[in-house]
This record gives structure tokens, C-alpha cells and sequence, in this order.
């Protein structure tokens, strides 16, 4: 028991690439990628580790994107 | 796994045709979230109004009816004078909500009409592009107050939810925001309450929601998020107007 | 058993039997016995009477409640019926039933409270926006607006369209005798598939005239189409009096009619071979029942409350083959059987 | 036979309510009947009117265009509705509001002083039910008797002595004519 | 010196040059263009914009405004338009002038926001209660609708009655060269014996359309009637394009004209005898000028954007002397000149 | 001699068609009397309403229009911007303002249109034959509440002074009664007031005056009178509401 | 100087009867009529003297039936 | 002689200004000209049109139902529109975003990297003027002086480098399918 890994999923055709996870996220984790999806935009991506699946961007999110799950590690 | 976060059931799978980081998703979020919660999802029926949400019939995954602008009140009324044990909820913009159909809103509140009212304050006609709305702004420019909007010419912004907290008829009326993640959860808690008070039969509830309308603001959407909390919250304080005590319906 | 009733009353008491428990009106002369009967009557059988802040609200009202699937009324006149065509167009194209009652008056604006025919056209053409129709009913006497209430009704939930019981003060304000007995009295609300009604055990549906898509709101317009032409083809009915071997055949409708077929009765008397035709169905109109019934005719006389409206409904049907006349009063004043009966003998039958 | 008559008042002298009766006792009867009445804003100082047909066949216009007589209850009335009574009608006037007497040649006046029998009937709100007893002595239009079971039916709730008073003021008029008549005869 | 400019531009820049120094109006798509214009000039030349709480209070705000006899403008659209029938009887009633713009829209209810055309009944009819009819016009250009906007007030103002600018989507949004110094520029109002101004040294003025006696109400209707036969007589307009020899006629309006007009061409160079009257006037309908520029044509055929409404003018006006086909798109769909064509070969020509 | 009391100049000698003893009546000549009082007959244009004062444009002497039901502050608002240097009032009815006029008035007062609304709450609607008013009383009988106001169907009475107070563009509100001779008096000071209001160029101005319907409430005149001042009194309390001071102009 | 002659005048035709003058008059002076004007009412009339000029019947009379002057007396 | 055009893209690609440009040319240069837009309700992600008409005589349809060219500047456009373009027209697309070629094999398809020249012309936001430069070229619609004088119309407040930037990418588009036709040729 004791250690937690964050899972984060993007439905990414949703996003929007409007950038509020990325402003929200207190740990950075969240940046736009360099990619366009089918909508236009270019959607979010987990560019770095670190997520605390505080839900933050989630919560933020206008769009949906953003499902998160917890996993309990061993 | 346990999840932390996904989309309610409230929602249908439908992705929403709003521009890049307006507000609107949120909130169709919390309202979705509300009826998960409360478990009302088979009896509620919401009523779309005409707005940049004027499709919130596709959205909501309950039945909905899509009502002329401005009187999404009067629909709803005939919704649950008919059907007195759905839940009925209207989803309207500051334009529908405060010029065109402000007699409707009034009235439904002055008579207790058991029902909730999510309002949608973006400072501006979001769908036809960016007129001045009835909660405009002073000094803020539109596409019909295009050197900012004068005292002069347009008079004040209205305060929808103190107006309506002034009548006997209203239960519950709060104001909110979605600018951040706390006010985020701050306007969840509210919009549920809203519903339970309608479940308790105590009559008109209603939650305003500040939102951003990125596009008509010429702003980008974290821009948007800061003007919002800079600019409109000293205008329209949040906070309760009104609110429905339980222990009030204990003793009646 | 007959009892004397006002045509308000009467058509409301039928509204009731018909099994309508939601009415949402607005206060306004000459229909104000509708409301303040149903205003009694509704609570007494478990029903909703609601006075709405304005027409405005009222007939989105009937839409919220139409949605629902059950029986709903309205009733207006002059300019609170003007305030209802944004809805009326909405209710149209959102395919819901519903009965919406014109107790017509003089105007146009404030105008009077006198009797009147002067809303045909906006009636029948459709005074509100977009390409729609509504099922107009011109009733000609008091047992007739009782059952032509139900049948508005009936009609309403069979093509899924508003109905418009297009009445006059006169029509509204007179008693006749009237036996509501023979209505059946129906209890509960038909089942329909587009209901909203809470999602339970199926899918969610929908209430709506938005479509966004030019070339789905022209299929949805080329379906209402259909319903239009469908409606054409079953429903015109119209009423024909001493047509048989008339030289001369008035055509008028409701308070109108009744005048004229006093006019057709005298006018007998003294020798002259008149008929009458009398629209029931103002739209769809009548046309092949007055062609039919005026296949003998030299001459026809439009008798209306109004500077002339239907006479154009005439016209279109008779495309010239017959000389159509006009006879008129208007602004709340009704014809008379001596002035018809001059104006005739000035036509030479 | 077709009856047809002008009731025309102040409002408030229960022109309409007379009326009423006429239509009511005449469908007792099994006739065809029809009343229409005039209909204004809901302002005093106003006049009311009405017109009631009551015949064997049915009745085409319900509209009152020359009736066979006008029951005149105060000076305006008369002198609305004087010249549409048919040749050889009847109009029948509360000669306590109006000083004049009948102007037409072709009509048969019949001057009654409606308020003062109705007070003499005890029943000084009843000038309509005197004048309504007046022409049916006049005219037949309808039997008393069903004017008795009409008003029992619009009365129902106020019970049998509002009836009663009502029936006697009808009756002062029924005879105040009678009278009139034998005289004349 | 020509600009391109769009329609509703154009529009609200001629209403200027016209004198109108009153705006009063509610958004909806497609006229916005219109509002937001106003709202930039109406400020540099001392005049008023103001936007409206809704399309009810719009108009009667242009009511109060007429009253004092300035000119005075509003445009909406499809359900706007309906909204504002109460506001446009009572205008008729009190015979105030004033220019009512329609930039139609497809219906019925929430409808879509591409252009259509119908709206013609509501406009033409009298979607308003009461016997009344307004002055109708139809343009063809950008330029057209910049000059008969100047026309609109000056007829408003001749005959004391509002009068309609009935465009469409496509007619607001498009962008044409567009000469508006030919405009000459009006300043200043106009002095009326019936504006409410104050009543110094003179006896007060009341603008009103209520007559609660019936005859006088039929008094005034008669009088509005009679202004009515004089507008249908000195007023009809219409242009006609190659009927002097046209087998064929199409018979359309506005923005259907123009692609009828695109139909005459392509077919005249394809051997086909076309020809087009395009009615300038909706009400009064230039009938005679129909019936003149018809006189060798063995059919004609409407083009609407509509599911056939100006189709019954037509026929009123033919009275079944020629046949009277129709050809029609809606919801907001265009008609092409494709397919009016080949409708054009089925029937033969 | 002196003239104790003779009608004002800014009526006209027609006699009022109004019911024997109701106040509408009284009101009229208060209205007639600031006109007079402040010498601006001859720049007043009034707006009549629909309701059983509509004749009133007969009876003030001053140029007059006739406004659709509920809209004559929208009507006032286009005479007032096509002539900002004339005075206007509109004469409406409790159904007329509170009613279908609500969304116009709330505009009005919103705005800050320069314009003064003489409000008849007489509690029920007078000229269609005494049907249900939004303020009406919680148990008073109308035409279409025949068994009385119920909350549980039609809710609360509207106190539209109150309400229309919360509006930042309203310059002065007060409720005032005409029931007895000391609150005439009263009255016409505020009606008074409100056009000084107006003629400083402060904004909208309103004022709500108590009044009787003998005939629809169905009671003689003098027993109006008293039900006005022991039944409306306490649910419509006098007072202003709102309050311009002149100091603030002075100030501006 | 010193006394104070105070004249009502009714615009009888206008009067409807109401009673509301006669119910605030402070001092009885005022009664409806026997007789009925040309409205059909029993229209006001100055019943006994000591009428004292207060003005509540004309203030309060809604239909602008009563005017008041005083004269002042030698 | 007429030349129609539809241009369409993404809303913000400046595709309903690029056709302005077009009819504002025309009229300089004395033509009869018609500029009609799609227009939507103002929600992003939609697709944006105009059709253009330039003509030597007076326009009848100014509604554009089968173009010479065409102009699209993403997928959704080639594919709702390639059907319409008249035989032998012209189908200008933006490659930089559609990754296919024209199916229609009687028209004439010239792909353009539309994205990237205007990235090399210095202004990246000027897809709509590369694409414009490669169709006056291809059409000979306008002279590109007349287009310089719209630009100086258009963006008058805007000061003189707005102007050049743009010239500067309707030349990187005119001189692109220059080198294109003449291999080709
Ligand atoms: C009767 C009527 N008038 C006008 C419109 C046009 N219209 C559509 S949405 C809208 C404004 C919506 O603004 P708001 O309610 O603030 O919603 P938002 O788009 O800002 O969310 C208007 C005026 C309409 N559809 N119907
Ligand atoms: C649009 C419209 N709806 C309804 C009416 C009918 N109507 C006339 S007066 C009135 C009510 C008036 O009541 P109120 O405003 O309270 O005035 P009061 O008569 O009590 O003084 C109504 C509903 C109308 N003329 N127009
Ligand atoms: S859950 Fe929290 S930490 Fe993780 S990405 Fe979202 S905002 Fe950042
Ligand atoms: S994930 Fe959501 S919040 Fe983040 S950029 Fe995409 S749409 Fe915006
Ligand atoms: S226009 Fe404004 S309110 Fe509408 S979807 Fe876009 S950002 Fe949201
Ligand atoms: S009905 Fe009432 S408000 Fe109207 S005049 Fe009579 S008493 Fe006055
Ligand atoms: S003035 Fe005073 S004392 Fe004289 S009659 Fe009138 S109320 Fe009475
Ligand atoms: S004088 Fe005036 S208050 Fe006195 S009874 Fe006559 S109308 Fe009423
Ligand atoms: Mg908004
Ligand atoms: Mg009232």
C-alpha cells in the first residue's frame, strides 16, 4: 500500500486546445501539443510527470477532455 | 481504479459546439453533475433556451424542450404545471434571461413556480456576436456599444439575483462564478442546492452563473477567466440572496 | 339536457369534457367568460388554471405544456392573439397540439371590443414567421363551438398541429341553448411517441423548431409540407344551405353566416333563389365543396366582418368563373338581413 | 311564429337578466331561442342591451335587427332603438325615466311606470321583471309558468323567496298592461 | 462615388442620409449588421440608437418615437418580426409612419438563420390583427435597398403608415457597389398637424387607435381603406425583363428575382423564350402590371423562397387565364438556376 | 373671492367615465396639478395606457398618446429620445406595469430613461372585469381567483416599488395612497416630485399610487376607502423607496 | 374684515353619487341629493350650512365635481 | 466575361475578406461585382464561404452555384464544394492542410502550401492573401494593382505596412503557381 499513480486521460478530439488545464495545473504538468486534431486545434498533452490528480484541470476544463483515475500502487 | 474524474451521465457524448474555453461547458458540467447526483435524471426536463446554449438540448441528456427566446420561464411553467412531479430546470443567457425575457424569470418567481433557473451571465449576446446585454458592463465595449457602454445612452447593469431575491416567491437565489477551480466547485454545490430545493417543493430557485464569452471579449479564455474575476465580480457580488432554510419546510 | 350557455362558457365547459386540464390565458374582452369559467371549473376537476403575466407567456405556457403530451388551451383576442404569433410559429414548428381560441374583435391596435371578423387572414395565412399552417375552425353556433372544441381537440393530437377556434365577441357573448351531454367526457392523456415526459426506461427526446442546417429545416419544412397538404386532402368541411337550385350563393362564416342564412330565409320568402355556403374549416378552405355547390350559380356574395379577407379564398377558388361580390361591416358593427338583401336586389340575381 | 324583442337599459336595471329569462322559459318551452346582448368595458353609467329571438323553427341571424317589440327602460334606449321596431310593434317604456310618449305612427306605445309598480310589488330592484311582465302579457312570447322554472333555475342557489318576489313583480306588470288593454279594448 | 457594402450596411447608412435620427432594435441574425451600424453613426450625426429589451418594446418605441413625427427605423427578423405584430397593428391603427425591416430568415419557430422568404403572408396580409395593411417593399440590389429605404420613409411619411422593407439573409449580407451619394441628404423633420410635440399655442394632439364605439371604428376603417385603394392605385411597382416576347414568365422577388434573372439569361442563351416580372411592391401587388407584361405568355412559373405564397397573389391577379406553376426552395436553401431550369424543360415551354 | 379649489388647467372639461367614487379619478387630477404646478403643460406629452384609465388622453390637456397594454414606458422612451427636451409620463394600471408591462417598466427604470411613471395599483384588473392582478392580495377574491388568491397557484403579490428601487438607474420611487385627505395631499407631493425629478434630468422616476375599484372589489366607494387602508396598507407600505436628493445634483 | 364667506360650487353633472365627500366632511355639510342629474345619479348637494372652506370634500372628490372660493367678508 | 470563385475555409482563415478583396478589385477596375457570404451563428470551429462574381455585364444570380474556381483552404471545403466547380474550372487548395489531391479529373487542381509561404512571406496569418495571389494569377479576375488599392480601402486605419505584408504574401501566392504553371506548361 501507499503509493498512487494518477492516470489522466484525454478525449482528445474534444479538446480545444484553450489552454485553461494548462493555467490551472499546479504542478505544470499539462502544455498544448504541437499536433492538430480533427476539430482544428491543437489538443493538450501530459508534457511532463508529476500529476497529483488534484482534478484542478478537469474541474477546469470546459470541454470534457479530461478523466482522471487513481490507481493504488502495491 | 478509482475514478477520480469523468464526465457525469447527465451528458450526452455530444462534443459542444462552443468556442475554445467559454465557460458554457463548465457550467453544463456542474448542472449535469447535480442531476447525476441527486439521481433525478429520468424525470427531469430541461428547457434550452436562445443563446450560444440554444443547443443545450443535445447536451443534456434529459428529456428537453427548446423554447422561444426569452421565455424558457413560461415553457418550464407549462412543463410542471403538467407534469407537477418532473424536475424542470431552464438553462438561459443574460440576453434571454435579463432584456428579452426578464416579465417571464419575474413572474415565474413572484409565483413560486417550482422550478430552477440556471442563469448564465456572460456580459453580452454570445450568439449573435457580442451586443450589449442588460448586464453589460459600464464603459464595456460590444458590437452595439462600440465606444463602451455609456450610463447616458443605456442606463446600469441589472443584478438579476438581488432583483429577484426582493420577491416573496423566490426560495433560493445565489450568485456564483467558474472563473477557478474553487468558485468552480463553489457554483456546484449551489446549483445542487438549487435543485433540492425544488425537490423540496419550496418554489423558485434560481443560480447565476458569471461566465466568460471569450470570443466577444476578444480575449483569450485564461484572459477571459481574470476579467471575469476582475471585472465582474465587483459588479455582481456573489453570494446567497435568498436562501431556503430546510428546517423553514420541517415546520411548514 | 339543454341548458342556456354563453358560447364562452360553453366552449370551456366542452374543453373540460374534452379532457383538457391546463389552460393558460391572459384577460381580454370579448373572451374574458373562458378564463374566469375555467378559473372555476379547473380546480374542481383536479386541473390547472393559470392567469400567465401576458399572452406572451401564456402561449409559451401551452407550448411547455403541449410538450408534455396533454390536452391544452388558450384563448385570446385581437392584440393579445397578434402577441402570440411567435409562438403560435414555434408551436407550428415543433409539430405540437394545442387549441388556441380568437374570440375575434374590432381593430386594428386598441381598435374595439366589438364583434368582428378581422383576423382571417392572420389566421389562415399565418400571422406569425416561417412557412407554417394552423387548423382554423369558424364556429356557427353555440352547440357548435361546444363540439367543435372537442374536435379542435381531436384534431390537434391527430396532426400534431396547434388548432384555432376562430370565434366573435358575438359568437363568444351569445346564449343559445346547448346540450353538453352528448360529449363524451374523457379522462387521462393519450400516450405519444415525442412526448417529453422524464426519460425513464427510454431514450431522451427532444422538443424543438431549431435546425441550424439549412437543408434540414427545408426537409423539416417539406415535411410539415406534407402534413399541410395531408390535412388539405382530409379535413375541409363547410356547411351548404338552399344551394341546390340558388342563382345567387352567399359564403360567409360564424356570426356572418348566421346573418347571412337570415338573409337566405328572407330573401326565399320573398322569391329569390338564394343559398349559402358556409366555410367550417376557414384552413384548409373548402374549395371543392363550393365548387360543388356553386356549380349553379350566377352570382356570389362574401359576407364578412372585415373589409373583405376570405373573399380572396373564394376568388382562388372560383378563378374567375363566377363574378365574386362583397358585402361588408366591419370595425365591430354587424351586417344586416335588409342590408344583404339590398345589396343584393342592387346586383340583380 | 318567431318573437323577437329589445331589452335596452342603464346597466344595472337587469335588461340582461330579462332577457335571459325570456330565452330560458322559451327553451323550456322547446322553442329555438337565442339571446345576444351588447357588451361594453366593464365602466359604469354605461347601457346595456339585448336581443332575444324565440321561435318554432330555428333561428337563422341571431342578431336583432327589427324586432317585434323594444322594452324601453329609460330615455336613450327609446330613442336608440324606437325606429327598428317592425311596422305594427310593440315598445313598451318606463314612463317613470321617460317624459315622452312613443313618436312613430306605426308602433303601439305602451308607457308603464316600472319603478313605482315594482315598488308597489315591494321589490323596488325589479323594474326589470315588471317590464317583462308587461310583454308577455303583450306579446306571449313564452307562459309565465316557464318563466317561473327559469327563474327557479337561475335562482336555484338564492332560493324560493327571491322567486317569489321576482314572480310579483312580473305579475304587477302582466296586469298593469291588462289593464292598459281592456281599457283600450 | 460607389463602395461595396453589404445590404445591411447600405441600408442603415441610406436610412441616415434619410434623416432618420432614431434607432430602436433587438438583435437576431441575419440584420444585425444593421443595429451595430447604427450604433457606430448614430452617435456622430446627434442621432439616437438604442438597443431595445426586445422586439416588442422596439416597436413600441418606434410607435412613441412616430409619434412626435420623426422618422424612426427598426429590423429584426423572423421571430423578431412576429413579436412585433401587436406593435405594427397599432402603428397602422393610429396611421403613424415608420419603416419596419424584415431580413427574413427560415421558419417556422426557431427555424434557421439562412436567408428565405417566408415571411411574405405575415408581411402582405397583415400578420397583425385587424384590418390594416402596411406598405410592402422588395429589393433587388444592394443599391435598391439603399434607395428604397429613402423611398420607405418618404412613402411612410406620404401615406401616414408604416411601411416594410422585406429583404432577406442574402439581400443583408451580400455586398454589391453601392452609389450612396445620390442620396440627397435630409436634415431636420418634417412638421405633421397630428405629431405630439407639446401643445404650445395650439390645442393638444392625441395619437391613439382606439374607438370603442363600433360605428365610429368602422368609420376609421373605412377611412384606412380608402387610403388603402389610393396606395393600390398610385403605388404598385414592378420591372419586368424580357416579357415583351417571353413565352415563359417567372414571376419572383428580392433575392429569388435575382436568380431568376440568372435563370432568363442562361435560358434565353440556351434558345428559351424567358422572361421575368419582378414585383418591386408586395403590397400593393402590381397586378396590372403582371397582367400587361403577360399578356403573350402561355405560362408562368413563381420562384420562391417560400413554399408558395406570392403564388397566390399571382393567381388572384391571372385568375386562371394562364397556368401558374411554382417553383420553391426553403428553410433557408436558394434556389438555383440549375434547377429552375430544368423545372423550366419539364414543363415545356 | 378666492379660488380655495378649482379643477386644474391640464385636464379638459370631459367628464370622467370612470366608476361612481373610484380613485383613478382623484389621481387624475394630482397628475393634472404638478403639471400645473410646475407650468409645463405646454411641454408634456403623456403616454395612456391600457386598462380603464385608457380615455385618459381625453381627459389630460396636454398632447397625449395611447399605448399598447404594458408598453407605455416603451412608448415614453421613443418620445422622450426623439424630444429629450419635453417632459413624459405614462399613466398605467397595476395589469399594465405589473403585469404584461413588467419587462418594459424594469427597462425603463434600468436605463435610467428620463421619463415618470404614475403607477395605479388598484389590485386587480379594473377595465376587464376585476380578474386576478399580480397585486393582488394573498385571499382576495377576483373573477379568475373565485375562491381567493391562493400562494400554492399564482404566488405572491409583486411590490413593484420595492423592486424597482434595486435598480441603480431609478431616481425616485415611492408608494403613496389616496384613501383619505391627508394622504392626497401626500401623494401630490410626490407626484410632484417626481416630475422635478425628471425636469433636473435625474432618470426615471416612479411613483405608486393606492387606489380603490369599488365595483370590481364590490363594495361601495366609501368602504373602498377603508379596505384600501386596512388590506393594502399593510402589504404595500408607504414610503419612498428610493429618494433623489437635490444635493446630489447640485453636486454632479 | 374678519369674517369669511365660503361658497361651494358642484359641477352636479359630473357627480356620480359616490358619498365619499359626504364622509369626510368634517363639519356634516354635505348630502347626496333626492333628485337625479342627467347621469342618472343622486348628485351632492350642500345639505346644512358651516361649511368652513377645508377643501377635503373637493380633495377628495374624484370627480372634480366641487370648487371652492372664499370671499372675504366686511 | 465572368469569373466566380468560391473561396472557403475554417472561420478565422480570412476567407470571407480574401473574396471581398476580389469584388472590391473588380469595382476599382469598373466591373459589375457581387461578394455573398455563408453566414453562421458566431460559434467557432464552423466553416466560413463566400462566393464572388466579376463581370464585364450586369450580375443576375449573385448567388455563386457552380464557380469557375474554387478556393479552399481545408478539407471540409474541398469536399463540399470540389462537386460544384464548373467543367474546366479551377480548384486552388491549400496543401498545407489537405493531404489529397483533386478527385475530379475535369478541372484543373493546383495544390499550394498555403500555410507555409505565408510563414515564408513573413506573415503567417496570411494563408487567405497567398491563396488569393495564386488565384488572380491562375484567373487574371483582377489586376493585382486594383488589389493593392482595396487593401489601401480596407486598411486605411490600419497604416501602410498592413498593406505591404499582405502584398507581400498574395506575391509569395501569385509567384508559386507562376513556377507551377510554367513547368507545367
Ligand atoms: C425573438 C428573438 N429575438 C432575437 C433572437 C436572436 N438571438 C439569438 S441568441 C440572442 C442573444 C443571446 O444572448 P444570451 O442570452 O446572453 O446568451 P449567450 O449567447 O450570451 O450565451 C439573440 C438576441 C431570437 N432568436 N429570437
Ligand atoms: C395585449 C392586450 N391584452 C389584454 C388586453 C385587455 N385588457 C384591457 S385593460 C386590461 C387590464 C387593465 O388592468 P389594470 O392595468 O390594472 O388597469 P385598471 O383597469 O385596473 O385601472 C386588460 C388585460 C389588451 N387590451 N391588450
Ligand atoms: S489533476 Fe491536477 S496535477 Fe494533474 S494535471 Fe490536472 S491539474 Fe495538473
Ligand atoms: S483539455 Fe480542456 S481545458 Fe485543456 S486545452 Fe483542451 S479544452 Fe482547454
Ligand atoms: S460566442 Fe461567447 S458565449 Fe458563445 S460559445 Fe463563443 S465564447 Fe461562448
Ligand atoms: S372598474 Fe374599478 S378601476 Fe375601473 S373605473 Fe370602475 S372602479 Fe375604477
Ligand atoms: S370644504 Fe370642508 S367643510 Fe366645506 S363641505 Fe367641503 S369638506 Fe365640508
Ligand atoms: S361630489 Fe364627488 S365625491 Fe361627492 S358624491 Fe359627487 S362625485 Fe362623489
Ligand atoms: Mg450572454
Ligand atoms: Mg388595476
Amino acid at each position: 500500500m501507499g503509493s498512487v499513480v494518477v492516470h489522466l486521460r484525454f478525449d482528445e478530439q474534444r479538446c480545444k486546445g484553450c489552454s485553461i488545464c494548462v493555467s490551472v495545473c499546479p504542478k505544470g504538468v499539462l502544455a498544448l501539443g504541437e499536433h492538430i486534431n480533427s476539430a482544428g486545434y491543437n489538443p493538450v498533452v501530459e508534457a511532463k510527470q508529476g500529476c497529483n490528480g488534484c482534478g484542478m484541470c478537469a474541474w477546469m476544463c470546459p470541454d470534457l477532455v479530461i478523466s482522471i483515475y487513481k490507481e493504488m500502487g502495491a | 481504479m478509482r475514478t477520480v474524474f469523468a464526465p457525469p451521465a447527465s451528458l450526452t457524448k455530444d462534443p459542444f459546439h462552443y468556442c475554445p474555453g467559454c465557460t458554457h461547458g463548465i457550467i453544463h458540467r456542474l448542472v449535469a453533475e447535480a442531476i447525476d447526483s441527486l439521481d433525478i435524471r429520468e424525470r427531469t426536463i430541461g428547457v434550452a433556451s436562445v443563446g450560444c446554449s440554444v443547443l443545450a438540448y443535445q447536451y443534456f441528456n434529459t428529456d428537453m424542450q427548446q423554447a422561444a427566446h426569452g421565455r424558457a420561464p413560461a415553457v418550464a411553467t407549462g412543463i410542471k404545471r403538467a407534469l407537477p412531479g418532473s424536475v424542470v430546470f431552464t438553462y438561459q443567457g443574460d440576453g434571454d434571461l435579463a432584456s428579452i425575457g426578464i416579465a417571464e424569470v419575474i413572474h415565474a418567481a413572484a409565483r413560486g413556480e417550482n422550478i430552477t433557473v440556471v442563469f448564465v451571465n456572460n456580459a453580452c449576446y454570445g450568439m449573435t456576436g457580442g451586443q450589449l446585454a442588460p448586464t453589460t458592463l459600464i464603459g464595456q465595449t460590444t458590437t452595439t456599444s462600440p465606444g463602451g457602454r455609456r450610463v447616458e445612452n443605456t442606463g446600469y447593469p441589472i443584478r438579476m439575483a438581488e432583483m429577484l431575491a426582493t420577491l416573496d416567491g423566490s426560495a433560493y437565489i445565489a450568485r456564483v462564478s467558474v472563473h477557478d477551480p474553487a468558485h468552480v466547485r463553489q457554483a456546484k454545490k449551489s446549483i445542487q442546492h438549487a435543485f433540492e430545493v425544488q425537490l423540496a417543493g419550496r418554489g423558485f430557485s434560481m443560480v447565476e452563473v458569471l461566465s466568460t464569452c471569450p470570443t466577444n471579449w476578444g480575449q483569450k479564455p485564461v484572459e477571459a477567466l481574470t476579467w471575469l474575476k476582475e471585472k465582474m465580480l465587483p459588479q455582481y457580488p456573489l453570494g446567497l440572496f435568498k436562501v431556503w432554510e430546510r428546517s423553514e419546510v420541517n415546520a411548514s | 339536457m339543454k341548458v342556456l350557455m354563453k358560447g364562452n362558457e360553453a366552449l370551456a365547459e366542452a374543453a373540460i369534457r374534452a379532457g383538457c386540464r391546463l389552460f393558460f390565458g391572459y384577460p381580454i374582452t370579448p373572451q374574458n367568460e373562458i378564463p374566469e369559467y375555467l378559473a372555476r371549473r379547473m380546480p374542481e376537476v383536479g386541473g390547472t388554471f393559470l392567469q400567465a403575466e401576458s399572452e406572451v407567456a401564456a402561449i409559451n405556457m401551452v407550448y411547455g405544456a403541449a410538450g408534455t403530451g396533454q390536452r391544452v388551451m388558450t384563448s385570446s383576442s385581437g392584440p393579445g392573439i397578434s402577441l402570440k404569433q411567435e409562438g403560435i410559429s414555434f408551436l407550428a414548428g415543433a409539430e405540437l397540439p394545442c387549441v388556441i381560441v380568437n374570440m375575434m374583435r374590432g381593430g386594428p391596435g386598441l381598435g374595439s371590443i366589438q364583434a368582428s371578423q378581422s383576423d382571417y387572414f392572420q389566421a389562415t395565412k399565418g400571422g406569425g414567421h416561417g412557412d407554417y399552417r394552423i387548423i382554423v375552425l369558424a364556429p356557427g353556433s353555440v352547440q357548435e363551438l361546444a363540439d367543435m372544441t372537442v374536435w379542435a381537440f381531436e384534431l390537434a393530437e391527430k396532426y400534431t398541429t396547434p388548432v384555432m377556434i376562430l370565434g366573435d365577441g358575438t359568437m363568444g357573448q351569445m346564449m343559445e341553448p346547448v346540450d353538453l351531454d352528448t360529449i363524451p367526457i374523457k379522462t387521462g392523456h393519450s400516450e405519444f411517441p415525442w412526448a417529453t415526459t422524464g426519460c425513464k426506461d427510454r431514450p431522451k427526446r427532444i422538443i424543438n423548431s431549431l435546425y441550424l442546417d439549412a437543408t434540414m429545416l427545408e426537409r423539416h419544412n417539406q415535411k410539415l409540407q406534407r402534413k399541410y397538404r395531408l390535412i388539405s386532402e382530409e379535413l375541409p368541411r363547410a356547411e351548404a344551405y338552399h344551394t341546390d337550385d340558388a342563382e345567387l350563393v352567399l359564403v360567409a362564416f360564424g356570426t356572418a353566416a348566421r346573418i347571412a342564412r337570415g338573409a337566405v330565409d328572407q330573401g326565399r320568402a320573398n322569391g329569390l333563389r338564394l343559398g349559402l355556403v358556409r366555410p367550417i374549416t376557414l384552413w384548409p378552405f373548402p374549395g371543392e365543396f363550393l365548387l360543388a355547390a356553386t356549380t349553379g350559380a350566377r352570382k356570389l356574395l362574401v359576407v364578412e366582418m372585415n373589409t373583405g379577407q376570405m373573399v380572396e379564398d373564394v376568388r382562388l377558388v372560383v378563378e374567375g368563373r363566377i363574378p365574386v361580390h362583397f358585402h361588408g361591416r366591419c370595425g365591430g358593427m354587424l351586417p344586416t338581413v335588409k342590408d344583404i338583401l339590398a345589396q343584393i336586389e342592387e346586383m340583380g340575381v | 311564429m318567431l318573437h323577437s324583442v329589445i331589452l335596452a337599459g342603464f346597466g344595472g336595471q337587469g335588461v340582461l337578466l330579462a332577457g335571459q329569462l325570456i330565452a330560458y322559459a322559451g327553451m323550456i318551452e322547446g322553442k329555438h331561442v337565442a339571446w345576444i346582448p351588447s357588451y361594453g368595458p366593464e365602466m359604469r353609467g354605461g347601457t346595456a342591451h339585448c336581443g332575444v329571438s324565440v321561435s318554432d323553427d330555428p333561428i337563422g341571424s341571431p342578431v336583432v335587427e327589427e324586432p317585434g317589440a323594444l322594452l324601453a327602460f329609460n330615455l336613450p334606449s327609446l330613442e336608440k332603438f324606437e325606429g327598428k321596431v317592425t311596422q305594427g310593434g310593440l315598445v313598451i317604456y318606463n314612463a317613470s325615466l321617460i317624459k315622452r310618449g312613443v313618436y312613430r305612427k306605426d308602433v303601439v306605445g305602451y308607457p308603464l311606470l316600472a319603478n313605482e309598480l315594482a315598488v308597489d310589488a315591494g321589490n323596488p330592484r325589479g323594474t326589470n321583471m315588471v317590464m317583462l311582465g308587461a310583454y308577455l302579457m303583450l306579446s306571449g312570447a313564452t307562459g309565465i309558468g316557464s318563466i317561473r322554472q327559469a327563474l327557479e333555475k337561475i335562482f336555484a342557489s338564492k332560493g324560493p323567496e327571491v322567486v317569489e318576489i321576482n314572480m310579483k313583480a312580473l305579475l304587477m306588470g302582466w296586469r298593469a298592461v291588462q289593464g292598459v288593454v281592456q281599457k283600450g279594448a
